[in-house]
């Protein structure tokens, strides 16, 4: 293994870009110098990543590149860098995607005053990703989980003049840690029983573990996993977090940092196939995150916030193939959902920027014939997501589909399937009300009120067709590419894992073969069973949404445009109005009232509140007179020996 | 013919309890420390008490009464002196009135 | 008995003492402020090297166990040493721009030091309660020694106060257990305790008062409301000085105490410092949460460590003891480190707010990392030394079949990242109104050296340390074998 | 009971102390308070006489009753003189105590009384001797014996302790125009 | 009868009456401080302020008295003793005034003597 050291580059380099440009910040270098400088870090690291892959799939089919970097004193708990199948697959998407949105943030950002700063920060981050995904055990996992952590922190709250920003970055920590405290503990009792928190020490053993422990450990990451790939019930932060730049919502809560807990569940695959509850647990999160992000995009008019749902439903997916066991699938559709969810939230950044600042997708429309780039690479995303063969987002959704149904869990796999129109329609919703139709001009023109609303345009500097800068149109055009080919990239396999080889003899036979089901699919009926399904189901999803809200579309509020349509006699209007809309409407809305900031905002932003009072409260105490600090003492004393008196 | 070893245990803890008191209820620092001597007093009482009961422990006891008591004297000197910068400063002597420092 | 080699094994002690007067001598003839600090520093690095030389490796007790050499005590010699000699080095400055008597500040902390050296040296309760008292008394007196200062005079009035009140529970306490046992060495205490005796309860009480004496020179909450006024008002080096060795003081004082003196009841002083330990930290990063001024805010965190330090104690297993120590050693660098910062700031800003840090990213870059490093190994965040102390104490506290006290330093941790990050935070991110670069003098620029060198090295490889703490029993061989 | 004269000698002193104890604390002027301090000084003598302790209740009047009470009236006499040159020659002001009545007197008295009853029960619940060792022979010699063999080093310590009192104090008390000082 | 008896019964009635009326008085006696009464009374003039160092001076004899009367008392038993102890013993309390010696010209040195 000559080629070891390159892991070091792969998160080497991106911490040196962000000294670099930290320092240069405070030096007054060239801005773009130091853009470039970010941007040729995290392609370095790309790179080094590419290599190591080569020579891991060159390696051994049960080698895996290994590095141990130090160890403390105790053992069984050190950091390393490990390249296997697993790690590598999400460190080439880390990279890769996040070189690509290094470039649009170039151009995206380019007029912020802290410019360097961001790119900083968007290096640090990619740092702290790459030691997540590469640690060799879970001491370097959490240092890499909690340093992303950071990173969202400080990316969130971005621009923390705006009182929103700054309260979702708190709310974005205080939800993660939550999900670090559960990890710590998961580490802890992990390193009593097992001794270690190397995976290839922990993984291997984990079958020959007590249940009670491993459900406890199984549990345990299962929170953290929540917590960080924003899952039920622990997803409050991720909507909020769209306070953040677009590039940041694309790289950090798209594409990247909210699939750790993905990664978390596949690394420690052996854990949760041998804990009980540990996969049902999983499959059960997965699939509730589906249908309720699904359902809550519906509810949504902010298009980040649209995509944010998005987001929690589709990790929802990653999770549900991985609680199925279709391992394999899980990371398929990870790779895949980064490329065409980047790509959307990209194309929603040059929208934004289209309408000025304008998020409101109900304000929005007729996009479609002014910037034909934005309404071809966004409607590809959009078919990604949603399935259209033969684009990336097919495969790899109908693979965790098929896996639900291979591993003889029928209703998730209905499920599933329903999501995946719910998909479809939500999907559609927003394309056709950001592209189709009139533009917002047009729209108040024929209202009549042209005049004011032209002005007000016009000096919110909106260009009919204002040409998208080549530093944002390359990312496009790739990520674009990626969507339409990804789907026919090998899945990867989990051979050389640690762990993998105990698993093959003992795992349950179910999860297993669906394994390797996902790697079949196209052979087994049920798979085109369910491809035909799938299939179906958007289509119609998609259809009535652009029936619904396609061009056709009455110009004013959804509300009586509904009305109208309906008036208009469409013929099967009646019919999905009784079978979708109004369930669907009731409980979007339903489900809007609760990701709304009552309920479990509420818990979530109590904590710090709490944490003011009390000590506000716990001040007053130090009065400032000794007295009472003699009297404290003095109390403490009686307290404690009333207490044995009356005890002992 | 003699003193129960309850007898002076007692006295202790009033003596120590009454010195608390003061130290507890006093505003002038001087009376605080009046109230501290009591206590220390009292933790005298003990020692020299349980010297003269307890089997072959009296040296020690009787060695360490006299430990505390030159403590408290050094105590007190000390204690004197930062009084006395403090009425040469503050013009009073009133721990109600000294709570720059508080929160 | 007569003078034999025994000397020779508290020759470090005298060697400090020694240097004290010297530095005093040196204080009155010379102009130059300087020369003390120097005399001070030459004779801890005198006393270090007898120390590891001669007396290291020896276990004996001598005058009758009023003077105990063991492991335990030389370790924590050794480190009570180490914390002067960094005192007297960031200390330098900040005398002579506060027009401090050179001289007598060296002979306190120098005296105070040896205080201590014979408080975590013996098995006798007189031996330790004179120790204590030589620290106290030194510490109240460097207390005050900003005569013109108001808080200085304030916190030392206070601290005298409460210091004296928590003296006579101490010795109410070691006079109750003297009564019950008998004797006033701890390993014959130990003996005739352990076949139980009839005055339970007097003993309980007697137990209870050295706790909370104890405890009053721990910090532990709710003894601790001293500490924040006195590390607030004290000068910084002095504050430092307080935090790191008079609390390891304690510490070692107590651990000699209940460990070898009191295992008979162990099961009770347990419960008594598992509680006072989760209450310590909880209240003390709380608190910590809505300081504005940068000294409080160091001052409850020092509460909230005590805490932490406290879990070991509470469990009390041989693991733990090394945890302690390794914890106490880890924290005391960090601290100092910081604190050589906050002397340099407290130069330019007297107010001493975490608001002056703005900009201090810009003003003195290296400083400003080095006070990030601090922060983090204050928050326990890897590779710090703090990560590693935390994590062991972790280790011992579920070792001991106490996961759940594991748990609440966990949570206090996260508690406590906000206020540690919030100062990164104002560095770096805030802007200050002057980028005006603050030049640091010598003694500052290297404590602040060698604290961050010393964090990142017991954080990355503390296997050395770890043999080093594991090594330390706190119940002597000599006495665990007889008796 | 028959009647046992050092038992009532005990009672009587103790009982004397205790009240001149209880004046101190609540004497109205502070002079007076010191006096009864010095008395319950004596009084504790007296009971360390009685229980086979000469040199300590020689130490006790030395130390205590001469010194100690000395050095604080000296302190309450500088501290009034620096109270008296703050105000100039203005009357003095009535002292009103803004601290309630409550917080001031009631909760350290519930505090007290807490501990002396917990302090009875204890002491209550276990049997005590009721016949002293009888230590033999006289304790000065002992003491002696004792201080400088097996407690050399206290001792000498205690010299340390002492010093740093005395310089602690004089750096504290004395102003030393040689420096400037700032805040 | 223990041989200090009637020495303590002496004191303690000679210091029994004293107090007895000293606490009589305090419990009957009203009293009503009011600023006039609680002036300190010189002889009808208004109390002159205390200028000068010399309190702080008298301060320090009682503290060196205080720290003398501490010494005098380890010497009495040294002293008894000092045949016993020998020359060991006079090491010892040489160590130890060698020690209190040196704070005594800490104390001269920073004019604690001096009386002008």
């Amino acid at each position: 293994m000559e080629y070891n050291w390159l892991l070091i580059l792969i998160p080497g380099l991106p911490l040196l870009g962000a000294a670099l440009i930290a320092a240069g910040a405070q030096g007054r270098w060239n801005r773009s110098f130091l853009a470039a400088l970010g941007c040729t870090a995290v392609f370095l690291a790309f790179v080094a990543t590419v290599l190591v892959r080569l020579q891991y799939n060159a390696a051994a089919p049960f080698g895996s590149v290994h590095m141990p970097l130090w160890s403390w004193g105790v053992d069984g708990v050190g950091l390393g860098l490990l390249g296997d199948s697993i790690s590598t697959w999400f460190a080439l998407v880390v990279t890769g995607v996040g070189f690509l949105i290094h470039l649009y943030s170039a151009a995206y950002m380019a007029d912020d005053p802290s410019y360097p700063r961001f790119f900083a920060k968007l290096n640090f981050f990619i740092f702290a990703m790459s030691v997540l995904v590469l640690a060799d055990g879970f001491v370097g996992m959490l240092i890499g989980w909690a340093n992303v952590g950071v990173a969202s922190y400080l990316l969130i709250g971005f621009w923390h003049a705006r009182p929103a920003a700054a309260a979702a970055a708190k709310k974005a920590y205080w939800v993660n840690t939550v999900g670090e405290i559960g990890l710590i503990l998961g580490a802890i009792v992990m390193l009593q029983h097992f001794g270690s928190l190397y995976f290839a020490d922990v993984l291997p053993q984990a079958w020959f573990a007590p249940q009670n422990v491993l459900n406890a450990v199984a549990l345990l990451l299962l929170a953290g996993a929540v917590a960080k790939s924003a899952q039920l019930p622990l997803h409050v932060w991720l909507p909020d977090a769209m306070q953040g730049p677009t590039p940041v919502s694309a790289l950090i809560h798209a594409a990247t940092m909210v699939t750790a807990g993905v990664y978390l569940v596949v690394r420690a695959y052996p854990i949760f196939e041998a804990a009980p509850w540990g996969l049902p647990a999983v499959a059960l999160v997965g699939i509730g995150s589906v249908l309720f992000g699904a359902l809550a995009a519906l509810g949504q008019n902010d298009i980040k916030r649209v995509l944010a749902f998005s987001t929690m439903s589709q990790v929802g997916y990653m999770m549900l193939g991985a609680g199925v066991g279709a391992y394999s699938a899980a990371l398929f559709h990870f790779a895949t959902h980064a490329f065409f969810k980047a790509l959307l939230f990209l194309g929603a950044g040059v929208v934004i920027h289209r309408f000025g600042g304008e998020q409101d997708i109900r304000k929005m429309g007729g996009l479609g014939k002014s910037h034909p780039f934005a309404y071809w690479t966004f409607l590809i995303g959009t078919l990604a997501l949603v399935g259209l063969p033969p684009l990336a987002g097919f495969y790899s959704k109908d693979a965790i589909v098929v896996g639900a149904l291979m591993a003889g869990r029928p209703w998730l796999w209905a499920l599933a399937v329903v999501g995946a129109g719910l998909t479809a329609f939500y999907m559609m919703r927003l394309f056709a009300l950001v592209f189709t139709g009139d533009s917002p001009e047009v729209a108040a023109f024929q209202r009549g009120e042209g005049a004011r609303q032209a002005a007000a345009a016009a000096e919110a500097g909106v260009g009919r067709s204002r040409p998208v800068p080549p530093l944002k149109m390359v990312p496009l055009v790739v990520l674009t590419l990626l969507s339409i080919v990804g789907g026919f990239f090998a899945m990867p396999d989990l051979s050389g894992v640690p762990g993998a080889a105990e698993g093959a003899r003992l795992a349950a036979p179910p999860a297993h073969e669906a394994a390797v089901a996902g790697r079949v699919l196209t052979e087994s009926s049920a798979a085109t069973l369910t491809i035909a399904l799938l299939l179906a189901v958007s289509v119609i999803g998609g259809g009535l949404a652009l029936q619904r809200f396609g061009p056709k579309r009455a110009p004013q509020t959804a509300e009586s445009g509904f009305v109208k349509a309906a008036g208009a006699g469409f013929y099967f209007d009646d019919f999905y109005r009784a079978v979708f809309v109004r369930p669907l409407r009731a409980t979007a809305g339903f489900v809007g009232d609760v990701t709304e900031p009552h309920v479990i905002d509420g818990a979530v932003n109590g904590v710090a509140r709490l944490a003011a009072t009390l000590s506000g409260a716990v001040r007053r105490v130090q009065s400032g007179y000794v007295r009472r600090y003699a009297l404290a003492l003095m109390a403490g004393v009686a307290v404690v020996l009333i207490y044995f008196v009356l005890m002992v | 013919m003699s003193i129960p070893l309850s007898y002076p245990l007692m006295l202790a803890a009033a003596l120590f309890g009454i010195g608390l008191y003061g130290a507890l209820s006093q505003r002038n620092a001087i009376r605080i420390l009046m109230g501290i001597e009591l206590m220390l007093n009292a933790v005298n009482i003990n020692l020299v008490a349980f010297a003269y009961y307890l089997e072959g422990a009296a040296a020690a006891g009787q060695v360490f009464a006299l430990f505390i008591m030159t403590v408290s004297a050094a105590e007190v000197a000390l204690a004197l002196a930062i009084i006395l910068l403090l009425a040469k400063r503050e013009k009073h002597i009133d721990i109600e009135q000294v709570n720059l420092l508080r929160w | 008995m007569p003078v034999d080699g025994s000397l020779r094994l508290i020759l470090p002690e005298i060697i400090v003492a020694g240097t004290g007067l010297l530095a005093l001598t040196a204080g009155l003839v010379s102009r130059r402020s300087r020369l003390p600090g120097f005399v001070s520093m030459l004779g801890l690095a005198a006393a270090a090297y007898f120390l590891l030389a001669e007396v290291a490796g020896e276990t004996t007790q001598i005058w009758s166990g009023t003077v105990l050499v063991d492991g335990f005590s030389t370790l924590f010699k050794a480190v009570f040493l180490g914390i002067a000699a960094l005192i007297a080095l960031v200390s330098f400055d900040y005398i002579e721009r506060n027009g401090l008597p050179a001289g007598e500040f060296h002979l306190l902390v120098l005296l105070a030091t040896v205080g201590m050296m014979f408080m975590a040296g013996s098995l006798n309760l007189i031996t330790i309660y004179i120790g204590l008292e030589c620290l106290a008394l030194a510490s109240y007196a460097l207390t005050g020694m900003l005569r013109g200062s108001a808080k200085s005079t304030e916190a030392s009035l206070k601290y005298i106060l409460i210091g004296a009140i928590s003296s006579g529970v101490i010795l109410f306490g070691m006079s109750l257990v003297f009564g019950v046992a008998g004797s006033v060495h701890l390993a014959e205490i130990n003996a005739a305790l352990a076949g139980g005796t009839p005055m339970l309860p007097v003993l309980l009480a007697g137990m209870v008062f050295l706790v909370a004496g104890l405890g009053v020179k721990m910090a532990a909450v709710p003894f601790h409301m001293w500490a924040p006024d006195v590390y607030h008002g004290a000068p910084a080096p002095v504050a430092a000085f307080l935090i790191t060795a008079s609390e390891a003081a304690a510490f070692a004082a107590a651990l000699r105490i209940f460990l070898v003196g009191l295992p008979a009841i162990q099961e009770h002083w347990t419960t008594v410092f598992v509680a006072l330990a989760v209450i310590t930290m909880t209240f003390g990063n709380v608190t910590a949460i809505v300081q504005t001024n940068m000294r409080r805010m160091l001052a409850y965190s020092a509460v909230a460590q005590a805490g932490y330090v406290m879990v070991g104690l509470a469990v009390a297993s041989e693991r733990a003891v090394s945890a302690m120590i390794y914890y106490l050693i880890a924290y005391a660098f960090a601290t100092i480190g910081a604190f050589a910062v906050v002397i340099l700031l407290g130069r330019y800003h007297p107010a001493e707010d975490i608001a002056d840090y703005r900009g201090l990213g810009r003003r003195a870059p290296l400083l400003a990392l080095t006070l990030t490093v601090f922060m983090l190994s204050f928050i326990g965040i890897p590779p710090t030394a703090g990560f590693f102390g935390k994590f062991y104490l972790f280790q011992s506290a579920v070792a001991a079949g106490m996961p759940w006290l594991a748990l609440i330093m966990v949570l206090n941790s996260m508690v406590s990242i906000p206020y540690y990050w919030g100062v990164v935070q104002t560095m770096y991110l805030r802007e200050g109104e002057t980028d005006a670069p603050l030049p640091a003098p010598a003694g500052v620029r290297w404590t602040a050296a060698i604290g961050l060198a010393a964090t990142l090295i017991l954080g990355l490889f503390p296997d050395q340390v770890v043999q080093l703490v594991s090594a330390v029993q706190v119940v002597p061989a000599l006495l665990s074998g007889g008796l | 009971m028959d009647f046992d004269p050092t038992r009532v000698a005990f009672i009587v002193v103790s009982a004397i102390a205790v009240v001149s104890a209880f004046r101190v604390v609540t004497a109205a002027k502070i002079m007076h308070a010191a006096l009864w301090l010095g008395l319950t000084f004596l009084m504790l003598a007296g009971v360390f006489l009685l229980m086979g302790a000469e040199f300590l209740a020689a130490a006790q009047v030395l130390i205590y009753v001469g010194a100690i009470t000395t050095i604080i009236l000296f302190g309450i006499m500088l501290s009034e003189a620096a109270e008296v040159r703050g105000r100039g020659a203005a009357p003095l002001p009535v002292r009103r105590d803004d601290a309630s009545l409550f917080r001031r007197i009631v909760l350290p008295a519930l505090a007290v009384l807490a501990f002396v009853g917990v302090m009875v029960v204890v002491y209550s619940q276990v049997s005590w001797p009721d016949a002293p060792a009888g230590l033999g022979g006289d304790t000065v010699r002992m003491i002696g014996r004792a201080l400088f063999t097996d407690f050399i080093i206290p001792f000498e310590l205690a010299a340390v302790l002492l010093l740093i009192a005395l310089i602690g104090a004089i750096v504290i008390a004395v102003r030393d125009n040689g420096r400037r000082e700032q805040g | 009868m223990h041989p200090y008896a009637p020495l303590l019964i002496f004191i303690g009635l000679a210091l029994l009456i004293p107090v007895a009326i000293s606490v009589l008085y305090s419990l009957v006696s009203s009293r009503r401080p009011d600023p006039v009464k609680s002036t300190p009374y010189e002889s009808g003039y208004p109390t002159p302020p205390i200028e000068g160092r010399f309190p702080a001076k008298f301060y320090f004899i009682a503290m060196l008295f205080v720290i003398f009367d501490v010494e005098a008392a380890a010497m009495y038993s040294w002293a008894v003793l000092l045949r016993e102890l020998g020359a060991y013993g006079l090491a010892a309390m040489a160590l130890f005034l060698i020690v209190f010696i040196l704070g005594d010209l800490y104390v001269w040195k920073k004019g604690g003597f001096d009386w002008t």
